[in-house]
């Protein structure tokens, strides 16, 4: 090899980077403005949250107002309605933990019989199951409603947890997981070694299944934490509310003409700050399992 | 006695007839092989004697008691399987002990018989890890050590050594062999490795589409193929099934030779042209193109053989085999 | 049951008690999941199916009024109007949506950009702030008057954005729902290319195909059956929209109207209007438009499906 | 002292009252065997806030009575439990507290219980378009707890700064409008809120506007009759030239649009100014109060917006004590009282209305004009209203035909037109029969 060839490799190396290094900079660049889209509706949340109810229309969005009121704002917040707010925050954490687990067990149980026993009806369950996801929210809630007001059920937190443990997405994803994920043999291999089927499911298939059972379990507790139609329509007392319906119901009382409207723009505003907390954690911590899981069922 | 008797054993799903009608005797203390190619049936049968799949009807007895319907854990067998199936989440000692957990067997007494089989199989250094951390072998080892803690009367392998090296299969042949030796108990075990079952068992059973071809030792498995089917699939390289008109005039549908029973020489019967040579050192295998259709030849030693070579073949006296249109074997032409 | 329709019941001898309970273990694993989907998904079901073959009045009660309700919900300017709003709304969002959601997954698996973790975090982040809170808060950046990007315009003398009006209100609305779904659909792009095996890329490489030749290639057609479910979901997802366009409702009276969706229009039939059976008629007639959209287009995708 | 005659004949003083209250722990305490068996438990829907404190004040005032309240949500969601009740036949309330334009539609669902055998003895407490409200003749299904009767806030700097006296007609008002944005092109006279079917309503009332009303068996539909079509003819020549707005009400814009002088007026109800002074902070000393402008300046005449009233469910199993409930919260002194200086209510007893105290409260927000006075005033002029037995449907239909119409599909005339024949289409597909 001679120098020139050397040095001629070493032009084209090094240009080969700088491309590859001002691409990753546009590509980053291009990345940031969806960043920045994605941020800003947050960002504003933030700010306004800091703000007076006369600073939230007066002063620039996105920019700090005249004083900086969060702390009165947060104490307006808890002490609105009797405090209200707390306990809507903890029934949202209430039912979407309780539906969270309920629907992370029982489309595990449910994916498990699919995917791993041979019996009569499996393949039309199946099909029911994956026809549920069709079906469109008033198509069921309203007749839920109607049920639950005849089974004596409405304004019952049960109404809204019930409902939320099932997950045909989760017993799709299970099935699919444990079809791909989970070996015949070791369950004949327990079989032969005489565990019985729900030793088996409790001491086999529960550990191994445990990431999917997260993913499930997220999919749903996010799915009920953001849940709005369904407990609108159940819960009346306020009492029994989640957080989305809580807010909306303080929203709507600032939209509201004829009496008894009530300007509560930053109480709003800091209510919709402080609830989206828990579940922005719940994403920080378990973020990892979003991924294992949701691969299970996009790949087949 | 725990000899393994099935009899009229038929499996069926849905229209599918898997096992039409099997009758099978595995004698005490045997070494039984199921061999034949894959969907023959044989892990289905094996899943049946396991107590795993349930037959359509018929019996099978284990050591005279008819468990056709008992549960798998009751019927006093163990069962390696292909994929070791160990439990992920539990260590190797956990592994080992989890039958024994699971019948509630006193844990001094589990814990001795985790000890011995660990001791049995080498596996005293692992108790603690998990299978990812091990080896093929290992694993392997593991799989057969939670075998043996079960005191059963009557092994199952399916397949085991198939997810392993060549060179950590033929370590594991003679490991399952001392093993057999050292426990005399009933071993049925299935491959469709004709090596695996030539080497290992003392009674092979051929089976091809649901139904057995032949049961016998190796040996006379492979001097004596009872049908055109075992001829082929014992032995390796495949024996030579030759249909020319010659033979057929005699009544015989097929002749078959082995490659080893080719003889070259000038007056052979029949010309042929190299087409590939194998040389393995000790011996050579040589694909040809010969006028009674493609030949295999194995010859001893390093013969200097190149593709394109021109020469004659005939068969060794006494060892043609013959073969009637159904595939049966045939004493000699019959006239 | 199940094991008396077995042809060969009788010749078998009696069972051990272990073995029925191995044949019912199906039905005990699937029982708890299998009760609540038919008290809260079946059971609703039929009822809303009997219901909406009555008809509720004012005047007289509840009348059978057998299939009218559908008839009358062929002919039903607000319901269909409601559905072509959304399809129009569909066309725009869902290709926005899904094909940034797919750029993005393909870049972050290249790793071809800085700082990826906070990228995709950053992206997924509005996934976790609930559909009426992100409502809220667009309603609040969109004011046309004191909105904040009416305050920039007018900081740069520019016309302002009215982002409530009537032309504009399906795209603020679609631009809420992008909003929320680009990094929940980018994860499951992501976890789907995660699973390519990664010889695969290096073989185009070899093979001599630029980076753009692989994403259309080899990721594109492998990354097929995650890119139908999420457009099966979007179509589901935009053909029930409710949420949004019912708190729109408080600031752009003017624009979205009761039957502005199709799910808006079941809720106020069977709420101001205490139309039930026709509710729930209009319901089942959108569960059947939902349906057949998803069937058409998995037949229509499926035989122009990239090769594999 | 102001005695009141309660239906179980108990009679009781102010001064007695306070005792009790004052004591309410003790009372509260006393066993059941004391009083001689357990109160009867009236369960009472409302969503008035900090109601607690006026029904504390009932709980220890009847010992034989206790009102469990609920707060079961505002306005619809309410109403659809009490539907959904309805439907069950189970789950209902005693007490309700419904909204004045809600009482016909429940009527018609036969809902309420007639209270009149109790509630008649407190007819002259209230004004008469008030009482016309809740009672049809003898019959009386609901106690009026709070009103809405209609004037104009106005922003008397605004209207200094361009020369602009208070309209007292609609004709002064159109002709300030135009003024007024002629002058400044950022301010409009008001924000017409077409997308509330009560504004337009409460508009439309005091000209006799009868659009849903009952002939015998029949149901007149006269929605886009002439006082329609004036009154669109005349809005329309507003919008048409740009000098209102037409946006919806009661969000961050419209308070923003209030506080910061893009709007000079706000046509409301008498719930209004104090709503106004807990947002409009910047522009707190400039607003006035002043009448509703005049159609006919020979008769005076206002409608009403808002305001709601206890109803007695006829499902109640304690028809005396529920009507006790609804027409003590409705009626006595120190707890209506408290109404407008706790919850901020419009009063509607002709008392509070009379009473100096609360009409002749100057406020600072309105530079220290007293403007309950003009309050007042609208609420003896409110004149009698037909509501339709489906309110919900109709103010549906309104909502969105005149946005509809707005957002430009057709005048204004054109929206009354569609709405005429939604609602005859509607009113004809739940069985009534339509003249």
């Amino acid at each position: 090899m001679t120098a020139t060839t050397d040095i001629a490799t070493f032009i084209a190396a090094k240009r080969r980077r700088s491309e590859q290094r001002r691409s990753r900079i546009m590509l980053t660049l291009l990345l940031s403005l969806f960043l920045l889209y994605s941020f800003m509706p947050l960002a504003y949340l933030v700010l306004s949250a800091t703000k007076t109810n006369g600073d939230l229309f007066t002063t620039f969005g996105f920019g700090f107002g005249t004083e900086f009121n969060l702390w009165q704002n947060l104490r307006d917040l808890l002490a609105r309605d009797n405090g209200v707010f707390m306990r809507w925050m903890f029934n949202s954490l209430l039912y979407s933990t309780v539906a969270g687990l309920g629907a992370a067990i029982l489309a595990t149980a449910a994916g498990y019989a699919l995917a791993k026993f041979k019996f009569v009806g499996r393949n039309l369950i199946f099909a029911l199951v994956l026809g549920a996801v069709m079906i469109p929210q008033t198509a069921l809630v309203v007749p839920t409603f109607l049920l639950l007001a005849l089974s004596g059920l409405s304004d019952n937190p049960l109404g809204v947890i019930l409902p939320s443990m099932i997950s045909p997405i989760g017993v799709y994803l299970m099935r699919v997981y444990m079809e791909q994920g989970l070996d015949n043999e070791l369950l004949d291999a327990a079989r032969i070694e005489g565990a019985g089927e729900f030793v088996i499911f409790r001491a086999i298939v529960l550990p191994l299944v445990a990431p999917g059972m997260v993913t499930v379990a997220l999919l749903s507790f996010v799915g009920t934490w953001n849940n709005y139609f369904l407990p609108l329509i159940v819960l009346r007392s306020p009492q029994y509310q989640p957080i989305t319906v809580g807010l909306a119901t303080w929203y709507q009382l600032a939209q509201q003409g004829g009496g008894g409207g009530q300007v509560l723009f930053s109480i709003i505003i800091t209510g919709a700050l402080v609830s989206i907390i828990p579940v922005i954690i719940v994403f920080l911590l378990l973020q990892r399992f979003w991924q294992g899981g949701l691969t299970a069922g996009a790949i087949k | 006695m725990t000899d393994v008797a099935i009899r009229s054993l038929n499996k069926t799903f849905g229209a599918l007839e898997i096992i039409p009608d099997l009758n099978l005797n595995v004698p005490d203390g045997s070494f039984t092989v199921l061999v034949g190619p894959s969907g023959c049936g044989k892990s289905t049968l094996l899943r049946m004697i396991a107590g795993l799949e349930q037959p359509t009807r018929g019996s099978i007895a284990i050591g005279g008691t008819d468990v056709t319907y008992e549960e798998p854990s009751k019927r006093g067998i163990s069962m390696v399987f292909q994929s070791y199936a160990l439990f992920p989440h539990m260590t190797v000692g956990q592994n080992i002990d989890f039958g024994m957990r699971i019948a509630k067997v006193p844990k001094e007494e589990r814990e001795k018989k985790v000890a011995y089989a660990a001791g049995v199989l080498k596996l005293e250094k692992l108790l603690d890890r998990k299978p990812s951390a091990l080896s093929g072998g290992q694993r392997q080892r593991v799989a057969i050590g939670r075998s043996i803690v079960r005191d059963p009367k009557v092994f199952l392998f399916d397949e085991p050594l198939s997810n392993l090296d060549a060179a950590l299969r033929g370590q594991m042949r003679v490991e399952l062999a001392e093993l057999h030796q050292r426990l005399k108990a009933t071993m049925i075990y299935v491959t469709h490795d004709q090596v695996e079952a030539m080497t290992l068992a003392d009674q092979i059973v051929v089976m091809n589409a649901g139904r057995i071809e032949q049961i016998g030792d190796p040996l006379s498995l492979y001097e004596k193929p009872e049908t055109e089917f075992v001829a082929t699939f014992i032995g390796s390289p495949k024996m030579n099934l030759i249909k020319t008109a010659d033979t057929q005039a005699m009544g015989v549908a097929t002749i078959g030779i082995r490659p080893e029973h080719l003889e070259v020489c000038d007056a052979g019967k029949w010309s042929a042209v190299v087409r590939v040579v194998e040389k393995l050192g000790n011996e050579a295998i040589a694909y040809l193109d010969s006028e009674v259709g493609d030949l295999t030849l194995r010859l001893v030693g390093t013969p200097a053989l190149k593709p394109g070579d021109q020469l004659r073949m005939s068969p060794r006296d006494g060892h043609v085999h013959y073969f009637d249109q159904h595939g049966r074997r045939m004493a000699g032409p019959s006239s | 049951m199940v094991l008396s329709n077995s042809p060969a019941a009788a010749t078998r001898p009696a069972r051990s008690g272990g073995s029925t309970l191995r044949k019912l273990a199906p039905y005990l694993f699937l029982g708890p999941f299998l009760l609540l989907f038919i008290a809260f998904i079946i059971a609703p079901l039929v009822y809303a199916f009997y219901i909406s073959l009555y008809r509720d009045t004012l005047v007289g009660g509840r009348q059978f009024a057998g299939a009218a309700s559908y008839i009358k919900v062929m002919g039903d300017a607000k319901f269909w109007g409601g559905v072509w709003n959304l399809v129009l709304f569909g066309t725009v969002q869902m290709p926005i949506m899904l094909g940034l959601a797919l750029l993005f997954a393909i870049v972050l698996d290249r790793g071809q950009v800085y700082a990826k973790g906070l990228f995709r975090l950053g992206f997924f982040l509005p996934y976790a702030v609930p559909s009426v809170i992100a409502t809220i808060i667009w309603g609040y950046l969109y004011g046309p008057t004191f909105g904040p990007f009416t305050q920039m315009a007018k900081a740069f003398n520019l016309p302002p954005p009215d982002f409530l009006s009537p032309g504009a209100m399906i795209f603020s609305l679609a631009n809420i729902v992008t909003w929320e779904y680009v990094g929940y659909n980018m994860v499951i792009y992501y976890a789907a290319l995660k699973a390519i095996p990664s010889d695969l890329a290096e073989a185009a490489r070899v093979e001599g195909a630029s980076p753009w030749q692989f994403a259309r290639l080899i990721q594109l057609p492998l990354l097929w059956p995650a890119i139908l479910l999420t457009i099966i979901f979007s179509i589901n997802g935009t053909l029930q929209l409710f949420n949004e366009p019912y708190l729109m409702r408080f600031l752009a009276r003017n624009t979205v109207n009761s039957s502005y969706t199709p799910n808006l229009y079941a809720y106020s039939l069977a709420t101001s209007n205490q139309q039930y059976g026709y509710a729930a008629a209009v319901s089942f007639v959108l569960g059947i438009v939902i349906a057949s959209a998803s069937y058409i287009f998995t037949l229509i995708t499926n035989r122009r499906r990239p090769e594999q | 002292m102001t005695k009141i005659f309660s239906p179980l004949g108990r009679t009781m003083q102010r001064r007695d009252f306070l005792k009790v209250a004052g004591a309410s722990a003790a009372v509260a305490a006393l066993p059941a065997a004391v009083r001689g068996a357990e109160p009867v438990k009236v369960l009472l829907w409302s969503w008035v806030p900090d109601l607690q404190l006026q029904v504390d004040m009932f709980n220890a005032a009847h010992p034989g009575i206790k009102i469990e309240l609920v707060n079961a949500g505002q306005g619809d969601p309410e109403y659809q439990a009490v539907r959904a009740g309805l439907q069950a036949g189970s789950g209902l309330p005693d007490v309700v507290q419904i909204e004045y334009q809600h009482l016909e539609s429940f009527r018609q669902l036969d809902a309420f219980a007639d209270m009149g055998q109790y509630a008649n003895a407190h007819k002259a407490a209230f004004p008469e378009a008030t009482w016309k409200q809740v009672a049809k003749g003898d019959v009386v299904n609901a106690m009026p707890q709070d009103t809405g009767p209609m004037a104009m806030l106005y922003r008397k700097d605004i209207f200094d700064k361009h020369g602009i006296t208070p309209p007292t007609t609609w004709a002064e008002f159109a002709d300030a409008a135009k003024k007024v944005h002629a002058a400044d092109p950022n301010v409009f006279i008001t924000d017409a809120l077409f997308s509330s079917g009560d504004w337009v309503t409460a508009l439309l009332w005091p000209m006799g506007w009868k659009p849903v009303s009952r002939d015998g068996d029949k149901l007149v539909i006269n929605i886009n009759d002439k006082i329609a079509k004036d009154f669109a003819a005349y809005w329309q020549e507003l919008i048409t030239a740009g000098v209102i707005e037409t946006k919806p009400g009661f969000n961050n814009e419209w308070y923003s649009g209030l506080d910061t002088g893009r709007y000079a007026t706000w046509l409301t109800a008498g719930w209004g100014p104090v709503f106004l002074t807990s947002f409009a902070k910047t522009s707190a000393g400039q607003w006035r109060a002043a009448d509703l402008p005049q159609w006919d300046t020979s008769k005076f005449a206002t409608g009403n917006w808002g305001g709601s009233s206890l109803a007695v469910m006829k499902a109640t199993q304690h028809l005396p004590e529920a009507a006790e409930v609804a027409i003590w919260l409705c009626t006595d002194p120190e707890a209506t009282k408290l109404y407008t200086t706790k919850q901020f209510f419009f009063p509607c007893t002709s008392a509070l209305l009379s009473s100096p105290e609360w009409a002749g409260n100057k406020m600072d927000f309105y530079g220290g004009q007293a403007v309950n006075e003009v309050f007042a005033k609208s609420a003896n002029a409110v004149t009698p209203f037909e509501w339709s037995p489906f309110q919900s449907f109709l103010y549906q239909s309104m909502s969105d035909e005149f946005g509809a119409s707005i957002g430009g599909k057709g005048t204004l005339s054109d929206a009354f037109d569609r709405i005429q024949d939604a609602v005859v289409t509607y009113a004809k597909e739940q069985g009534f029969t339509v003249a």
